[in-house]
C-alpha cells in the first residue's frame, strides 16, 4: 500500500531506499576487497521501515540507532561521502576514523550518538525527549532498535522512565526475526524472547502501541504518522513493533550477496536469480516490493527506476572515491576529543 | 566568606546552579541519601516542578536518560545516592557518556552530572558501602570530582555542572556534618587544582574525599610528636594535578597514600604508580598505601573498622614512611 | 478465607505470623535503644504472604528473600536466636556478625544468600531453579520481592529466561503499594511501575500467573500449592502478585511502632488504639485478620491465642538475650571467608 | 607433550571439565566468539543437549543465572564473549558473587566461571574493546585468570571450573591461533603461580595475557642488542604471586609493566604501586607502565595501534629502564 502522500514525496522515499541499497551492497564488496576492518551489519533488507519513518520527522527531531544503524543515517540525509569514509576509518568521515561502523553519527542532524550496545540507545533516546519536553520547541525523539534490544534490561527501564514522564518519544522495533526461508509468522529464529508478540510488553508498560508489516511502505507511514501526532501532542509514548522479513544475506556480522546485486529487473518480473531465493526477489524484497507499487499506481516506469538507479549509483561510485581517497588519519588525532577542552 | 556545614555549602551549590541555568534538570533528587540532611533540599521538586523528576529503582535507565538529555540540550544532574547502585547503571556510565564527545569526532557532547554517596557509612555491609572511583578512573572520557570541605564540595559541584564533559560527583556522607569557610558569590573552583590543605616537610599525605579531614587531624597530632606532615587533596582524580603531587614529594622525599577504595588497583594504587614513575628520583622510601583492605566490607562496626583506613593504620604508616616507626 | 488444611497446620501458620510479628517489634525497640547500626526493614504488615507461601516448601528447594528478609526466614524456620544475633552484628549470628541484615542466610535451608540490590535476587533465584532443573531432585526455587524489583531491568530478563528455558520458579511479588491510609485499589503511591495490573507483565513473558490479596492467608495458600503443583511438573515459571497493605509503621527506612506492640485484644475487637490507625487494626492487619479466622472458625480461642503469644514472647525473649549476650566479633574475622581457601 | 593452537587447549580444556564433572553447566557457549576457531566447540550443544544453555541478549540475567546455579550445586561456566558486555552484568559480577562466600560467613560457596574475550580486536571502537581486569581487581571475592599460551590456557581453564571461588576467565584472542606444546592429561596448573617466560638479568618485565607473547618477541629481538630481558607473567591477578616478582625485581633491579587495561587505575598501576611498596630498595630506577593511553578506543586501524601497548613504546621503555635510550 502507498503511503497518501505527494508523488513527489514518494519518489524520495523510493529513491533513498535505492541509495540504501546501492550503498550496502558497495560496502560488501568493499569489505571483499579487505578494505576495511572489524564486523559491520548493513540496512538491507529493512529500507521500508526506516525510510518511511524518519521522512517524517523534523529537521530538529533527535534519532537514535543501532549497530545496524547505515540506513538510518542515509534515510536522515547524511552525506553518503562522510559516512563511507568513516565506516572505512578514513579522517574523513565524519569522526574523523575515530567511530567506524558502530559509532555513526551526526549531531546537526539530531543523530548524537549511536551505542552499539543491545538495548543501550532506549535509555539514550528517551532521555532526549525528556530535553525535548523541557526545551519546549516539541522535539520528539525516535528510538529504532531490533527484536534484540527487548531481551536486555535496559529497554524495559527506559519504556517505563518514557511512559512514566510523558515525554515524547517513538520506540520502533525493526523485528528481522522472520526467517526469509521459512517465514511462518511467529517463528522466531534469532531472538530468544519468550514472547511472540512484542507489543504485549509495550501495552504493559502503558505505551500506545501498533504492530505493522515493516516490508509495507504504507503501513510504516501510516503507523508513523499517527505516532508523532501522538507524542508531538504530548501523549505519551508509542511502541511500533515492524516484522520484517530477514534478508538472506544477513548471516551475523558478517553479511554476504548470495544473490549478487540486487537487479532491477526483479521489478518487472524479468530477469534470472539464484532459485533458491525466488521467495525473497519475487515477493519479500521491500524496496523491489514498493518499486513495483510506485510502477503500478503510475508513478514510475522501468526507465525512470532505470535512471533514479543510474544516478544512485553515481552517488555511491562517488562516496566510494571520496572514501577511498581519503587517508587514514594522523595517530595524534588518537588523543584529541577525549574531553571537550574549550570553555574549561 | 561565611561559616556553613558541608552539606549546606553543597545545597546551596544546587540552587546556585539551577539559578543561573534553567537547562540544569535534577534526575532525582536525593542529595543527601537518608541523612538528616535531606530536608536542605527536600523542597527541591517543588521550588523547580518542571524540572526535578523522580525516577523509579531503575538507575541504568535513570543514567541513560541522563546522558541522553545531556545531549540533546540539558545540564542534567543524575542522583544515584548509593554509590554501590551506579554498577546498575555501569554500562551508561563507562560504555555511553565517555564516549559520546570522543566517538563524534567532537561534534557531540553530553554534559551529565552524575552524583553519588559514596564509601563505608557504618552497616552498609558488602552491598551499600562501595567506592567506585578507581573503576570510574580507569575509564577514560569521564571527570571524576570528591570533594572533601564545605569550600570545595560548593565550588566543585559548581564547575561540575558546568563542565562540558560527563563528570562524576562524588562524596562521603560523613563529612555532611562538618562546618567551614565558604567564600560567597561565585565560589567556582576548577577542576584540576590539587590543594595543599596542610603544608609539611617531613612526609606527603596524599588522600582524597572524608580521609582529608581523617589525615589533618592526625597531621595536627603528629606535629605534637615532632612529625611535619604535608596533606595534599587531589579533589578531583580526572582532570589530575600531578604537578602538586610530584612537587610535595620533591620536598618531603617520603608519600603515603589515603584513599578509601579497595587497595587492588585503587586510586592508591594509582598515584603511587604515577610518583614511582614519574618522581622516582624525590622518593627517599617505599610508598605506602592506606585503603580499605580487599576484603567485601562486613556488617559489623568493628569489623568495618578493621578492614578501614583507619587512623592507627594511617599513623603507622605515616611513622613508618619517617622512620619513626 | 483459611486454606483447606489440618487444624495443625492452621495453628502453625498462626504461630509462625505472631512469631514474626513479635520479633519484628522487638528489634525496633532495639534500633531505638541504639543496640544496633544500619538501615533495616521489617516484614510486619506481610506475614500473611511469606508465612502461607513458605509453609508448603520442601526442605531442599531453594528461597530467594530481598532487603525485607527477616519475616521470610523465620517461615522458612530459620533460628530467631542466630537471626536476631545477626542483625545485630554479634559473632553469634549466622555470618558471624558479616552480614547484617541485609543479607541473612541460612544455606541448609536453601536460603543461600540474599541480595539486598532490588531486582538482584531475580537472575540469582532463576539461576537455583536451573540447578533444580538440572540436578533432577524436582527442587522449585521460590523468589520474594517487593513491587519496586519491577522497575529494574534485571527483573524482565530473570523472567524471560525463567520462562525460555522453563525451569521450575515462582516469582511472588509482595506489592506493598497500597497505603493502609489510602487504600484505593490502583493507587501505587511508592512505586514508579506505570502499569497499574504487575502480573500483565510477566504474562507477556510468558509465565502462569496470579493475582491475590496478600493480605488473605487461604488466597496466598491456594495460589501458591497450584504454583508448585505447576513447577513441580515442569510446566514453566509462575508469577504471583500479593497486594498487601501497607503497614502503617513502615516509614521508609527506619520503620517506627506508631500504634506501639499488636495489642491482641485487637482480635476480638477489645482494646484501644489511636484512632488514626483504625482501619489498620481493625480491618487490615493480616495477622490480627487470620487470627479472627482461626477464632471464628473455632480453631482457637481467646485464651489459646494468647497462650501462643506467651510462647511466642518467650522465644524472642529467648532470642533477645542470646543476641545481646553474644560478642562482637574479633577484628580477624573481617579476613576471613574472602575466599574459600579449603580444596584449593 | 604435544603441539596444539592456544584455541585447541581451551576447546580441549572444556572438554576435560564437562567429562569429568557433570555438574559442569555452560550458560552461553560462544567460547571462540565469532572467530574461525568457533568450530572447535560449535557441537557442544549437541553433545552435551542437557548442559548447554542458550542466551537471549541478557547480560545480567545470565551472569546472575550461574551465580544462583552455582549456589544451588552446579558449575556453570558462563559465557559473555566480548568483555565489554560483562558491564550490563556488573551488578551480579562485582557485587552479588563476589559477596555470597563471605556475606554467608564461610557457607555458602558460588563457584561461578565468567568467560569473557577481552582487548583490542581491530576495529572494535569505544564499546567492543575493553579490558576490565583491572576493575575486577578492585573487587574482593573475585578470581582472575589472564592465559598467555596454549598450556597455560588449559591448565588455567581447568582450575578455573575447578575453583570453589566465583573465577573471572578472559583471554585475548589475538593468541587463539598461537600454537605451542601442552602437557597431556591432567594439565591443571594451580591459580597463584606466576611464570617466569624468559629468565634474563637486565630488568625485569612484567606482561599479561597477550602482552606476554609480543614481549616474548621483543625480549628475543633485544637479545641481540645486548639487552637481557626477563618475562615475567602473573597468569593470575587474583590469587597474585607478587613474591615471584620481587624476587625477578630483586635480581634486576629495572621494571617495566605491560600490559592492555587502561592506564589509569590499571593493572599496571596495582603491580607498580606492590612493588613501590614492598620492594622498593630493589628498584634501581624509576617504575615504567606501557599500557593502553587513557583514551576510549578508536577505530581505525592506526589509531587504534597509537594508543596501544605497542611494540615501540615496549622496546622505547625497555631501553629507558636500562638507561640504553
Ligand atoms: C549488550 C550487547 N550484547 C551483545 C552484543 C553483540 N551483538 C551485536 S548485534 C547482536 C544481535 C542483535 O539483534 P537485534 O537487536 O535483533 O538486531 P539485528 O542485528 O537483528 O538487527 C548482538 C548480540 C551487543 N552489541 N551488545
Ligand atoms: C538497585 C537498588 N537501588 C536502590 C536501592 C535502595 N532501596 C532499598 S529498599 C528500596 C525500595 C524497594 O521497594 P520494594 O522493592 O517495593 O520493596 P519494599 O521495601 O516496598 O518491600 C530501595 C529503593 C537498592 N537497595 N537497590
Ligand atoms: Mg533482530
Ligand atoms: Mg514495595
Amino acid at each position: 500500500m502507498l503511503p497518501d502522500v505527494s508523488a513527489e514525496r514518494l519518489v524520495a522515499i523510493g529513491r533513498r531506499m535505492l541509495l540504501i541499497r546501492r550503498f550496502e551492497e558497495r560496502l560488501i564488496t568493499l569489505f571483499q576487497d579487505k578494505v576495511f576492518v572489524g564486523h559491520y551489519h548493513v540496512y538491507i533488507g529493512q529500507e521500508a521501515t526506516g525510510v518511511p519513518a524518519i521522512a517524517q520527522l523534523r529537521p530538529d527531531d533527535f534519532l537514535f540507532s543501532t549497530h545496524r544503524n547505515h540506513g538510518h543515517n542515509l534515510a536522515r540525509g547524511v552525506d553518503p561521502k562522510m559516512l563511507l569514509a568513516e565506516i572505512l576509518g578514513r579522517v574523513g568521515g565524519m569522526s574523523r576514523g575515530k567511530a567506524g561502523t558502530l559509532h555513526l553519527s551526526d549531531p546537526q542532524r539530531g543523530i548524537f550518538h549511536t551505542s552499539a550496545v543491545v538495548g543501550g540507545s532506549m535509555p539514550l533516546a528517551t532521555g532526549a525527549a525528556l530535553a525535548g519536553k523541557q526545551l519546549g520547541k516539541q522535539q520528539v525523539s525516535v528510538c529504532l532498535f531490533g527484536d534484540g534490544a527487548l531481551e536486555e534490561g535496559a529497554a524495559y527501564e527506559a519504556m517505563n522512565l518514557a511512559s512514566l514522564w510523558k515525554v515524547p518519544i517513538i520506540f520502533i522495533c525493526e523485528n528481522n526475526c522472520l526467517e526469509a526461508r521459512e517465514d511462518i509468522p511467529g517463528a522466531w529464529h534469532t531472538t530468544c524472547l519468550t514472547t511472540q508478540r512484542l507489543i504485549d510488553i509495550a501495552a504493559a508498560l502503558g505505551h500506545s502501541t501498533a504492530a505493522i508489516d515493516g516490508g509495507d511502505v504504507g503501513a510504516m507511514w501510516s503507523a508513523m504518522s499517527q505516532a508523532l501526532d501522538r507524542v508531538r501532542g504530548g501523549e505519551g509514548p508509542c511502541f511500533i513493533e515492524a516484522a520484517t522479513i530477514r534478508w538472506p544475506g544477513n548471516f551475523g556480522l558478517w553479511p554476504e550477496l548470495p544473490m549478487g546485486l540486487t537487479n532491477l529487473a526483479w521489478v518487472w518480473g524479468a530477469g534470472e536469480g539464484p532459485a533458491a531465493y525466488e521467495g525473497w526477489f519475487r515477493e519479500q524484497d521491500p524496496l523491489l516490493r514498493y518499486l513495483r507499487e510506485l510502477q503500478a499506481a503510475g508513478i514510475a516506469d522501468r526507465d525512470t527506476i532505470l535512471a533514479w538507479d543510474e544516478a544512485v549509483r553515481k552517488e555511491v561510485d562517488a562516496a566510494a572515491q571520496f572514501a577511498l581517497g581519503s587517508p587514514s588519519p594522523e595517530p595524534a588525532e588518537a588523543r584529541r576529543h577525549v574531553f571537550v577542552e574549550a570553555g574549561r | 566568606m561565611s561559616e556553613m556545614t558541608y552539606a549546606e555549602a553543597k545545597a546551596a551549590a544546587l540552587r546556585q546552579v539551577l539559578e543561573e541555568d534553567e537547562r540544569v534538570t535534577l534526575i532525582g533528587s536525593s542529595f543527601f541519601g537518608l541523612s538528616p540532611f535531606r530536608r536542605l533540599t527536600d523542597s527541591l521538586p517543588a521550588e523547580y516542578p518542571t524540572r526535578v523528576y523522580k525516577i523509579p529503582i531503575a538507575e541504568l535507565g535513570a543514567c541513560g536518560c541522563g546522558v541522553g538529555a545531556a545531549m540533546a540540550g540539558l545540564r542534567p544532574i543524575v542522583d544515584i545516592s548509593t554509590a554501590s547502585f551506579i554498577f546498575e547503571a555501569w554500562p551508561q556510565v563507562v560504555n555511553e557518556a565517555p564516549h559520546v564527545h570522543y566517538m563524534s569526532g567532537g561534534r557531540a557532547r553530553a554534559p551529565v552530572v552524575f552524583h553519588v554517596l559514596h564509601g563505608l557509612r557504618g552497616g552498609g555491609a558488602a552491598q551499600h558501602s562501595h567506592s567506585p572511583q578507581s573503576m570510574l578512573w580507569n575509564t577514560p572520557g569521564l571527570e571524576i570530582v570528591l570533594p572533601a570541605s564545605p569550600a570545595d564540595v560548593k565550588g566543585l559541584l559548581i564547575s561540575s555542572v558546568r563542565s562540558d564533559n560527563p563528570t562524576v560527583f562524588l562524596d562521603q556522607p560523613v563529612l555532611f556534618g562538618m562546618r567551614g569557610e565558604v567564600p560567597e558569590g561565585d565560589a567556582a573552583i576548577p577542576l584540576g587544582k590539587a590543594e595543599v590543605k596542610r603544608a609539611g616537610k617531613d612526609v606527603t599525605v596524599v588522600a582524597t574525599s572524608a580521609a582529608v579531614q581523617q589525615c589533618l587531624k592526625i597531621a595536627a597530632a603528629l606535629a605534637g610528636e615532632g612529625i611535619d606532615v604535608e596533606v595534599v587533596d587531589p579533589r578531583t582524580l580526572v582532570p589530575f594535578d600531578a604537578e602538586t603531587i610530584y612537587a610535595s614529594v620533591g620536598k618531603t622525599g617520603r608519600l603515603v597514600i589515603v584513599d578509601e577504595t579497595h587497595q587492588s588497583c585503587g586510586v592508591a594504587s594509582e598515584i603511587a604508580a604515577r610518583v614511582a614513575e614519574e618522581a622516582f628520583d624525590a622518593l627517599r622510601g617505599p610508598i605506602r598505601r592506606v585503603c580499605t583492605e580487599d576484603v567485601p566490607i562486613p556488617f559489623a562496626p568493628v569489623l568495618e573498622t578493621a578492614i578501614s583506613p583507619n587512623e592507627e593504620k594511617i599513623i603507622r604508616a605515616i611513622k613508618l614512611a619517617v622512620g619513626a616507626a
